[in-house]
């Protein structure tokens, strides 16, 4: 499994930091893109910050009241590292199996 | 449908286009509950997308069926900063917001038909317009959700004049809701301060009475714990069942005016309240 | 009607877009959107078949409805004939194919899906972008030869347009005359490469006008629209006057595949800017405000898309794998001596201890 | 811009001496490597910029690199090796990515009239260092022309070298050094093992030019490349349960074929089976048998079996297993010929 982190995104017109409200989610929960993460206050407003991407929440950064500064990690979520390509799946790397046995005299002349 | 409210209908209904920015907002795919729209009005300095599009208004709203109508309020986010003074008075407001609602499809309320008549949830100033718009339009509005409301407009004590001189030659505003309203006002960029001013000043030539009409229709009322702007909230509801309304409040705790906005218990509690 | 009238694309010999009603019955509109409510909701349920495991992938044409069914219900299936790619599922379902079948190609049972091609007017899923588009212009070619009425429809995407084959096909048809429709579903996106990345110019319409073709390009949410263009362009071709190229804008609103996440090369607010509106809920209200269908209809309609999903979703997990047989079965008409031994080895060989 | 450096590849970035990583990772770090220590190096093809390619083997260099060097084309597989043929001419290294093997096919005109043919053409003046990444092979139950295996293809076109790594170490160091060759190289990505971790040693690729024993044996040899030797390794361990000790060989580089390798290793174990995932009819397998034959003919015990797919398209996801040696399959080949009497 791999990690991803989300860091306080940029809220817009210079806000360097913004105080956590109320988490919406819990480390263990699995989220879908664009489900509400975290209510989160700057100086200007409150609002809600949408998941950038779906995945399973492992560690959340700040409890209620405290702040996080733009950039520093807020949510991270787990996801897994062998995510297939384009088109198609992960083979399984299954133990061989078999149903041919050899026999053979080998003469070493 | 989305734009200004100029787009394919144009009324002018006090004689002059408003150019208010309207967005209506469909339920999500496979969601929708039939039930009759719900319209939005923001706080005073803040706009839909603020108020409620970032704060995750529209899209529970959405999640939970329900067709939603936001309209920014004249100098407030997408909208136009008229001239005219006008423009910006309470009852000129609720004028436009009428014809709006009007336009995307809201119907007075028919007894048995659930997609019938329009919820109305407002938030600070939105609050003040919601109550009287509830109060003026018994035959179209169905429910109301108030939200940091307050029995008197803090707008309507607003120092004008210490504001502009404030703003003209950084003379010290000695009146700390006039330094504080200001102060937040000023904290967007995207505000147009004058036009503020101007709606400020239409305020105070309309303040907000709300003994002179009280609303009939269920209402919730929505304050955070610690919200030194809406401590008058409870008098609202004793004016509002006095009346013969069916009234619920609703304290969230921990929060003040500024953020009780993205609370899920109010979010939670309003989806019901209009769903019930 | 959106008929779109872009700047630089010369319309030539095209009828002009028209603000008149179109000649669609209420019957008709009704049809159009029990078949946009069947796709999208065997669409939305196909990437959930594959989170459940029961289909390996897929690729979603959510936001595509408009385009697909508008454009394949414009079509004589008397004697025309649909190209498409591999995500034109909305123009399988509008011609009537069988869906268990045509989604077999996700179950990763045959490339091709399971379906007859000459019996249904579709020719097998094609992988490779721009391949079917050059066979297009030759089907419609022999149409001419034979004196057949017949017009190719041949699909194909924005991130296609970028393929030398499609400029050799749009050449060929045009000095071949070859009555065959050119249709461009322009989804914004080929994987992560936005149109503008894509395409020069703007637009795959414009370039029409340097094969001397004349093209259309309308809102391909609108399935009305993409409806009238599709059918005046089936006309043109039909009627002697050669290949033609409708250009429908549209958005793809799901990802590339089951397996892509556009979080990694675009944002909700792209998407929720860019998506235009939803082409479903666009024909809903159209037919609220005329009164040519109520509540009633749309519950309907809806639970008609789920039971017929339940059956396809049935039909599919019930398919096995095709015999290994037929691996070699399939190759030719006459096999070789050197396949026959081959297959023989391999049955052998399957057959052994 | 571009940027002249005097770093050497090895001297570019200093790492671990052995890491663990997967398949994906050490290209991912090969292409990283190389564009830091060569600035006339460019990676790119389809969804390689912003996406980092669709399996991610391009992962965060455009980020790094910048967009100038590490940057999407129009979907279009001509387009990509024709460009890059006009930027090799121009002094470039381009290291272009056809999406998937079966994405080739469009671009053949361009790999074999023009790539492979450039430096012959212009008696030496116009060299093709051009690298192309091709995602190879099958076993991922993909879609339709995304699990062929090229390699006879383009080990037939003079002009071309073909090269297919089968672990992450060789992976790392293969690709660097194709890189750095001034002939065009096929770099064939065994695309069912890209997920598959493996120690790299980062300093010491070893050689790098020939094949390579990856299990020595006495009674016989396995000859493989790609995806197929992690399978004839797991033959091997069980062909010794039945006390038949096997040497596995991988072939790495498809042309040119390490045929000294092959008679060294056969003139040993005196039994050879080749085994591919292509078809059998002149496949590499035929190129294979044929060097060990004109080498070992004297000292063979029994003819070069094969062991591959069949002639016939690659099939759909469900009948891949059907297609693509297995353990029994390869097991079966080793039997007869084991069992084979000059008669």
């Amino acid at each position: 499994m791999a990690e991803i982190s989300f860091p306080l995104p940029d809220l817009g017109e210079g806000l360097i930091e913004a105080t956590v409200l109320d988490w919406l989610v819990s480390p263990g929960d699995q989220v879908e893109r664009n489900q509400p993460l975290v209510e989160v206050e700057t100086s200007k407003s409150a609002l809600e910050l949408p998941s950038p991407q779906a995945g399973k929440v492992i560690r959340i950064h700040g409890a209620p009241g405290e702040t996080i500064n733009v950039g520093e990690p807020l949510v991270v979520f787990e996801v897994p590292d062998n995510t297939a390509g384009i088109v198609g799946t992960v083979p399984k790397d299954d133990a061989p199996k078999r149903r041919v046995r050899l026999s053979a005299v080998l003469d070493e002349d | 449908m989305s734009g200004r409210h100029t787009g394919e209908h144009i009324h002018t209904v006090e004689g002059t286009d408003p150019h208010l920015h309207v967005e209506v907002h469909e339920p999500a795919e496979g969601a929708d509950a039939g039930l009759r729209p719900v319209l939005l009005i923001h706080g005073f300095s803040s706009s839909s997308k603020l108020n409620w599009g970032d704060t995750g208004w529209i899209s529970t709203l959405q999640g939970a069926g329900r067709r939603v109508i936001s309209v920014d309020l004249p100098g407030h986010g997408r909208s136009a900063s008229p001239e005219d003074l006008d423009s910006y008075s309470p009852s000129r407001i609720r004028a436009d917001l009428l014809q709006i609602v009007f336009d995307a499809g809201a119907r007075p309320v028919r007894p048995g038909d659930p997609s019938s008549g329009l919820d109305v949830i407002g938030y600070s100033l939105g609050s003040r317009l919601a109550w009287e718009f509830g109060a003026t339009q018994p035959e179209l509005v169905h429910r109301l959700v108030l939200g940091g409301p307050n029995k008197e407009d803090p707008l309507a004590s607003f120092d004008l004049l210490a504001a502009q001189r404030y703003l003209a030659d950084g003379t010290p505003i000695e009146d700390e809701s006039t330094a504080g309203l200001l102060k937040m006002a000023q904290l967007l960029p995207s505000n147009d301060l004058f036009a503020l001013l101007s709606l400020i000043e239409a305020i105070k030539s309309e303040p907000f009475d709300p003994a002179e009409a009280v609303p009939h229709m269920p209402m919730l009322l929505v304050a955070g714990e610690k919200d030194e702007r809406a401590t008058t909230m409870p008098e609202l509801a004793e004016l509002a069942a006095r009346a013969g309304g069916m009234v619920e409040q609703l304290l969230v705790p921990g929060r003040n005016h500024s953020n009780a906005v993205t609370s899920r218990v109010f979010k939670d509690a309003a989806v019901a309240f209009l769903g019930a | 009607m959106d008929i779109l009238q872009p700047g630089p694309v010369t319309v030539g010999t095209a009828p002009s877009a028209s603000e008149t009603t179109p000649g669609l019955a209420p019957e008709q509109l009704r049809e159009l959107y029990s078949l946009m409510a069947s796709v999208r909701f065997l669409d939305t349920s196909a990437v959930a078949w594959q989170r459940q495991g029961i289909i390996p992938g897929y690729a979603p044409e959510l936001g595509q409805e408009a385009a697909q069914v508008g454009s394949a219900y414009a079509l004589d299936l008397d004697c025309d004939f649909a190209f498409p790619t591999y995500r034109e599922m909305g123009v399988a379902r509008t011609i009537g194919v069988d869906m268990v079948a045509y989604m077999s190609t996700h179950k990763a049972t045959w490339h091709g899906g399971m379906y007859d091609p000459q019996e249904s007017r579709l020719a097998p899923i094609q992988a490779v972008v721009a391949g079917s588009v050059l066979h297009a212009v030759g089907w419609a070619h022999g149409q001419t030869l034979q004196g057949t009425p017949g017009v190719a429809l041949s699909y194909f995407g924005d991130g296609a347009s970028s393929q030398g084959d499609v400029h050799e096909a749009m050449n060929f048809a045009a000095v071949m005359n070859a009555p065959v429709v050119f249709f461009i579903q322009n989804n914004g996106w080929a994987i992560s490469v936005p149109t503008e990345k894509q395409v020069a110019g703007g637009s795959v319409s414009a370039r029409a006008a340097g094969y001397g073709m004349p093209a259309i390009q309308v809102d391909g949410n609108d399935v009305v629209a993409v409806y009238e263009a599709t059918r005046r362009a089936l006309d043109h071709a039909r009627t002697g006057h050669g290949p033609m190229v409708v250009e429908a804008m549209t958005y793809r609103r799901g990802p590339h595949s089951t397996a892509d996440d556009p979080g990694r090369y675009r944002s909700l607010d792209d998407e929720r800017i860019d998506a235009g509106k939803d082409p479903l809920e666009r024909l809903r209200k159209r037919m609220l405000a005329d009164g040519i269908a109520d509540d009633d209809f749309f519950a309907a309609a809806h639970e008609t898309a789920r039971s017929e999903e339940e059956a396809i979703r049935a039909g599919i997990e019930a398919l096995g794998p095709r015999p290994g047989s037929e691996m070699f079965e399939f190759v030719f008409q006459e096999t070789t001596p050197s396949l026959e031994t081959q297959a023989n080895r391999w049955r052998e060989e399957s057959d052994h201890a | 811009m571009l940027e002249s450096t005097t770093a050497t590849l090895d001297a570019a970035v200093e790492y671990a001496e052995v890491e663990h990583l997967s398949m994906q990772q050490a290209l991912n770090r090969a292409l990283d490597d190389v564009l830091t220590a060569d600035p006339k190096t460019l990676v790119f093809g389809e969804d390689c910029g912003r996406l980092g390619g669709v399996f991610r083997i391009t992962d965060g260099l455009q980020a790094k690199h910048g967009d100038a060097r590490v940057f999407d084309t129009p979907l279009a597989e001509s387009g990509i090796l024709g460009m890059s043929v006009g930027l090799a001419m121009a002094g470039f290294h381009p290291i272009p990515e056809v999406q998937f093997d079966g994405f080739a096919y469009p671009a053949i005109n361009q790999i074999v009239c023009q790539i492979a043919r450039m430096n012959y053409r212009s008696r030496g003046k116009l060299p093709m260092p051009v690298t192309l990444r091709v995602p190879s092979f099958g076993g991922i139950r993909a879609p339709e022309h995304h699990g062929e295996s090229l390699e006879a293809l383009f080990a037939h076109v003079p002009g071309l070298k073909v090269v297919s790594p089968s672990d992450a170490h060789d992976a790392y160091h293969l690709l660097k050094y194709a890189a750095s060759r001034p002939d065009p190289v096929i770099f064939m990505e065994p695309k069912s093992r890209y997920w598959q971790k493996g120690p790299v040693d980062m300093r010491d690729g070893g050689t790098l030019s020939g094949a390579r024993i990856v299990r020595p044996g006495r009674h016989l040899t396995l000859v493989a490349w790609g995806a197929m030797v992690a399978r004839c390794l797991q033959v091997a361990e069980l062909a010794a349960e039945d006390g038949i000790d096997v040497e596995v060989l991988d072939l790495r580089w498809l042309k040119p074929i390490d045929a000294e390798a092959l008679a060294r290793s056969v003139g040993k174990t005196r039994r050879a089976v080749v085994v591919h995932e292509a078809p059998l009819t002149s496949g590499l397998g035929a190129e294979v048998a044929q060097l060990i034959t004109q080498q070992c003919f004297d000292t063979l015990k029994a003819p070069v079996e094969r062991v591959t797919g069949f002639d016939v398209p690659y099939p759909s996801g469900d009948l891949e297993d059907e297609y693509i040696p297995n353990i029994d399959r390869i097991l079966l080949g080793i039997q007869r010929v084991l069992e084979y009497r000059r008669g």
